[in-house]
C-alpha cells in the first residue's frame, strides 16, 4: 500500500516534470517493475503514400484502375461526362431478350428512371436505370459480358 | 482436384488460400470490396473482382454478390476462410443449390453442430464429456437445488435468452441459491422478456483447448493435436500454443480422440475445431465445434509439418485425405501472436490508419502471415488483425525466446499495435510457467 | 555460456547471429562501417559501434580497428560470420592471443584443413576419397601418360601456380596427352613464370554436394546431412536444396561418414562444411573443409529443426553438444534461392540502389534471412546478397511449387534482383528432375 | 524507497543532461533496471530517406547520430566550429600518462601537427594530432573513454 502511494506521488513528480520539461514520454523499469509515462505528440502533418502503390509488378491479372468511391454516377476525368456504373455483380445484356432492341443506343436521351440495361445475377434479371440525365455517348460493356461492382456501363453527355 | 477456386473472403486469409491454391496449380478469384482495391494480395490471385462498396454487408457478406462473382468467373468452389460467411448455413445452402462447391463441411453437418442443443445431444451420444447441468429450463427453485447437489458447486444460472452476462449468477452453496436464481429470473425476463434459466456447473478458471480435426468424404477422421488458446481478452483470442503446456501424453490422446469421436459422429467432412474447457483437475468439457477453418490454425501446421489449406482443398475435391493417424506427428512446440491494429494502452481500441514503416521479422523458427506491408492502410471496416506471427522451436521456452525477439524486431509504424501487449504476456512468469487460464489476462493486465 | 558477443560481419549474417544470442539471452556487440550506419539491425544489438568507412579494409576486414572494439565492449568472443575474416587465420590468432574467444574451429585446425595439400593428406589418411592424381609436379610427359592410363581418362593438367583456367587442359586419350602436356607447361611458364603442372581426373558435369558437420571440444562430431549446391554461375552458388534429389539413402550415408572422418581425424571444433565433387556414377571425391557456417546454412535447418547458430555458440562456449547423431533427423526438403542485387538481363552485373518498394513473401514453409527492408540502401561497397528465401516442404516438387510461390511474391523495386533467374532455374525442365550438375547454370542460360 | 527517490533525482538530472546536450531520448538499463527518457523531436531536416528511419523504435542501445561523411576533421553543424574526430576505435587519453598533464586544455591553440590525445587500440598508443588549426572550445570525450571511429574528440574554433 505505502508503495502504491508513493508511486502516485512519484507519477504526479513524473508528470509535473514531463510538462514542465516537454518530455513526451518517460519509461521506468525496475526488474519486473515498470512505469511508462507518455504525452501525446505534437499533431503530425498527414503523410501521403505517394507512388508506393504506383509500381506494383505485374503479377496475375492486373486490378482495374481506380474507381471513383461508389458505383453512383459520376463524372469521368477530365470529359465532362457522367457514367452509369454498375451497381452489383453479374453478366450485363443490353436488351431484354436476345430477340429485342437494346433498350439504348448511342444518341439516345435517357432521364434517371431510363431502363439501360439488365444484370443477371443468380438468375435474376435486375434492371438497371441510367440514374442521370443526358445523352448515351457512349457504351462501355458489350452485350453478355461479366462485370464488376461499380463497372462502368454507358458514358453520358449531362443535359 | 479443384481448377479454379473463388475466395470469398480479405486479408491475410485470404493471401493464405491464394497461396496455398498457386502451390496446389490451382487457379484463384479473388473478391474485393472497393476500399480493399489497392491491397497487394489481389494481385497473386489470377482475376480479382469487386463486389461492393467498403461496407461489409454490401460486400464480404454479400451473397448475391458473391455467388454472382462466383458465376461470373466460372469457378468450381468457393472457399469461404474464417469469419463472413464462413458459418453460414444459407450462404453454404445456395452453394449447393447453385452448383458450386464450397471448401467446408456439407449443410446437415454445419446445421447439427451449428445448433447448441443439437452438438451437446450429438457429445453425448458419441460419449464426449459435456459441461453437466440440466437439460432444458429449470422449473423451480427446489428442482435447481437439487441438481445443483447432484453435480457439486460451483454452478452458473443462466437464461435460456441470454447474452451479455445478464440473466447469469454464480452460486457456490445452497444458501445462496434460491436468491441467485430468483434474481436471474428476474433480470432475464426484464432483460429478454422471458425469465427462463437452466444451470451448468462453473468451471472455475478453466483453460481453452482445442483440438484441430480434418475428416474426408470416405469416413477418415484424423486429429491434428490440440490448441491451447487460454490467452485471450474479453473472448478474443490473443495468444495460442500447441501442445497445452499442462496435459499429459495420456490426457492429450483422450482429448482427441473426444474430438474424433464427435466428428465422425456428426458425417462431418472437412475441417472441424472442437472446443473444450480445461478444468484445474484436466477434465474436459466440450463447448463447440467451429466448422470452418481456425484464425489459429498455422499453430497446427509448425507443430505437425501439415497444409492444413491445402488439405481442405484436397477434401473438397472429393479426394481421401491420403494420411493415417501415425503419419501426423506433433514435434516441437509452436505459438501464435495475433498482432491486431489495436492499442493496448487505450483499452485495445481499434488503431486504423496507414502503416509507414513496416517490417516484419524473420530468420530460424519464424512464420509471417500477413497482408500488411509498408504503405498499407488499417481500414476500419475490418476487423483489426494486420498479421499472425507464428514460430516453432523444440521446448515451449525456446519458443517464448524466439517469439520475443521476433516480436521486438517487429516494426509496425506509426499505428498502435498489440506487439507490446504481446511482448508483456510473454514476460509475465505465469505465462512462462503455463499457468495461465481463460481470466488470465483480464486478472493480471 | 558466452555472455556477451562481437558480430564482425554484416548484413543478414549479422541479424542472424544477433536473433541467435538474442534468443540464448547472450549480449551483443555490433560493428559497423560508415555505410551502414542506418541499418535496422544494428537495433537489435545490445551496442553498435562504428569501426571505419565503408571500405572494408578499413572497417570489416580490419583486423586492429575490430580487436579494439571487442576490447573496449568487454565481449567474451567474436562471432565473424562467414566471408571477411572468417576464415583468415591471422585473425583467429590474434583473438587468441588477445585472449578472446573466437567461434569457429582452433588455429591449428583451420591451418591444417586451409592448406590443401594439407588436407588431401589428411583425406588419404582417414580413408576420404580423393580426386585421383599425381602426388606432386608431373616430371615429363611419360610420367603424365603413365598416371593418366592408371587412373582412367578424361583427366585434367593443371599448372601449380596456377588459376583462372590458364595453364589448364582436359585430356581424353593418350593421343592427345603429350601435346596438351606440352601446351599446360608453356602457358603455365608464360602467365605464372612457373611451368610446373600436375593431373588429376577430370570429373565430368559433376554434382557439389557438401556435409554439413558440427563438433565439439569433447570430440563428438556430428553431421547434419547434405547439401546440393550444383546451380552455380562462375563459381557462385544460387541455388541449394537438401537431401541431394540423386543421392540413395546408402550412399548419403556414406558420404556423410566420410565427411565426419575427416573433421575427427583434424581435431576440429566448431561447424565445417566438407565438400565434395560427386560425379555421374555417384562417386564422391574430397575437394575442400570451409571451416566457418557457410550461406546457406539455413537448409540445413529447416531439414533438421536443429539451429547452427546456437550450436555454434555453444560449442564455442565449451559446452558439449548435447545430441547424438540418432537425434538430428533429416525430414522433407528445403531448398534455398539467393536473392541477389544483380541484374539477370545484363549478366548479373550488381544493381546497387535504394529499395524503395519492398514485400518479402511469407505464410507456411518460408522462412526468409534478410537485412533488407524498405528504404535500404544496396552499397556497391559489399557483396549484392539481400535475402536468402527458403522453403521447406515434405516433397521436392512441393518445395519447388512454394518456392515459386515464393519468388512470384518477392517485391523488390526498383533495383534489378535474380528472382526472375531463380524463377526461370526453377522452371527448367531438368532442374525438376533434379537432373543437375555445376555447369547446368552455364549451358542452359 | 531509497532508490525510487533517487530515481527522481536522477531523472532531473538526466532532463538537464538532456537539455544541454540537445538530447532528444535516453535509454540506461543497469541489468533489469532500465530507464528511458525521451523529449519532443525538433523538426529535423530532411534526410534522403524521408521518415524511414526516423521513428525507430527504441531496442537496444540508440545509435548515435548519424556523423559527417568521415573522421577527418569536419565543420560542426551550424557553429563554425571544426571536429577533431577519431580516427580509429580504441580508448582516448588526454594525456600520455596517469601523471602527466593533458596535451591540450580548453584555450589552447592547436595546428594540425599538434597532438591533442592518444588512443589505446590492441596495447599500442596511437598519438592524435589535430588535423585543423583554430583553439580547442571543447572536450567532446572524456579520459579513459572508449571511442569510435569517426566519435568527436574535441571542438576547435577555426583562427
Amino acid at each position: 500500500m505505502a508503495e502504491k502511494d508513493a508511486d502516485v506521488q512519484k507519477i504526479k513528480e513524473l508528470i509535473k516534470i514531463m510538462k514542465e520539461n516537454d518530455l513526451v514520454k518517460i519509461d521506468i523499469r525496475h526488474g519486473e517493475d515498470y512505469v511508462s509515462l507518455q504525452r501525446a505528440q505534437p499533431p503530425q502533418p498527414p503523410t501521403t503514400l505517394g507512388p508506393l502503390f504506383a509500381s506494383l509488378p505485374g503479377m496475375g491479372t492486373p486490378i482495374p484502375a481506380p474507381a471513383a468511391s461508389g458505383p453512383a454516377p459520376a463524372h469521368a476525368k477530365g470529359e465532362g461526362l457522367l457514367e452509369v456504373r454498375s451497381p452489383i455483380v453479374g453478366t450485363f445484356y443490353v436488351a431484354p431478350s436476345p430477340d429485342s432492341e437494346p433498350y439504348v443506343e448511342i444518341g439516345a436521351h435517357v432521364d434517371p428512371q431510363t431502363v439501360v440495361g439488365i444484370i443477371e445475377a443468380m438468375k435474376v434479371m435486375n434492371e438497371i436505370r441510367a440514374e442521370v440525365s443526358g445523352t448515351i455517348v457512349e457504351k462501355a460493356a458489350a452485350n453478355g459480358q461479366a462485370v464488376e461492382y461499380g463497372q462502368v456501363l454507358f458514358r453520358v453527355k449531362p443535359d | 482436384m479443384l481448377s479454379r477456386i473463388l475466395v470469398a473472403n480479405r486479408g491475410e486469409i485470404a493471401l493464405r488460400i491464394i497461396r496455398a491454391c498457386h502451390e496446389l496449380g490451382i487457379e484463384t478469384v479473388a473478391v474485393y470490396s472497393e476500399a480493399d482495391r489497392n491491397a497487394p494480395y489481389l494481385r497473386l490471385a489470377d482475376e480479382a473482382i469487386c463486389i461492393g462498396p467498403a461496407d461489409c454487408d454490401q460486400s464480404y457478406l454479400n451473397i448475391p454478390r458473391i455467388i454472382s462473382a462466383a458465376e461470373i468467373t466460372n469457378v468450381d468452389a468457393i472457399h469461404p476462410g474464417y469469419g463472413f460467411l464462413a458459418e453460414n448455413i444459407n450462404f453454404a445452402e445456395i452453394c449447393r443449390d447453385c452448383g458450386i462447391g464450397f471448401v467446408g463441411p456439407g449443410v446437415e453437418a454445419m446445421r447439427l453442430l451449428g445448433d447448441k442443443v443439437e452438438a451437446r445431444k450429438l457429445a453425448r451420444k458419441a460419449k464426449v464429456p459435456i459441461v453437466p447441468g440440466s437439460e432444458g429450463v429449470l422449473a423451480n427453485d427446489a428442482e435447481a437445488m437439487k441438481l445443483a447437489n447432484q453435480i457439486g458447486y460451483p454452478i452458473i444460472i443462466k437464461a435460456v435468452a441470454g447474452g451479455g452476462g445478464r440473466g447469469m449468477r454464480v452460486v457456490h452453496n445452497d444458501i445462496s441459491l434460491r436468491a441467485a436464481f430468483n434474481a436471474a429470473k428476474t433480470e432475464a425476463q426484464a432483460a429478454f422478456g422471458d425469465g427462463s434459466v437452466y444451470l451448468e456447473k462453473f468451471i472455475v478458471e478453466p483453460r481453452h483447448v482445442e483440438v484441430q480435426v480434418m475428416a474426408d468424404a470416405e469416413g477418415n477422421v484424423l486429429h491434428f493435436y490440440e490448441r491451447d488458446c487460454s490467452i485471450q481478452r474479453r473472448h478474443q483470442k490473443m495468444i495460442e500454443e500447441s501442445p497445452c503446456p499442462v496435459l499429459e501424453e495420456r490426457d492429450r490422446q483422450r482429448l482427441a480422440d473426444a474430438a474424433t469421436r464427435l466428428i465422425k459422429e456428426a458425417n462431418y467432412v472437412n475441417a472441424a475445431t472442437v472446443e473444450f474447457l480445461l478444468d484445474k483437475d484436466r477434465k474436459f468439457y466440450f463447448i463447440e465445434v467451429n466448422t470452418r477453418i481456425q484464425v489459429e490454425h498455422p499453430v497446427t501446421e509448425m507443430v505437425t509439418g501439415q497444409d492444413l489449406i491445402k488439405l481442405q482443398i484436397q477434401v473438397a475435391s472429393g479426394q481421401p485425405l491420403g494420411l493415417r493417424q501415425k503419419d501426423i506427428l506433433h514435434q516441437g512446440v509452436a505459438m501464435e501472436c495475433r498482432i491486431n491494429a489495436e492499442d493496448p494502452k487505450n483499452n485495445f481500441a481499434p488503431c486504423p490508419g496507414t502503416i509507414t514503416e513496416y517490417r516484419a521479422p524473420g530468420g530460424p523458427g519464424v512464420r509471417v502471415d500477413t497482408h500488411a506491408c509498408q504503405g498499407w492502410t488499417v481500414d476500419p471496416h475490418y476487423d483489426s488483425l494486420i498479421a499472425k506471427l507464428v514460430v516453432h522451436q523444440k521446448t515451449r521456452a525456446a519458443a517464448i525466446a524466439t517469439m520475443r525477439r521476433a516480436l521486438e524486431e517487429f516494426t509496425v509504424q506509426p499505428i498502435k499495435t498489440t506487439i507490446p501487449a504481446c511482448l508483456e504476456i510473454l514476460s509475465h512468469n505465469l505465462f512462462v510457467k503455463g499457468k495461465i487460464d481463460t481470466g488470465f489476462v483480464e486478472r493480471n493486465f
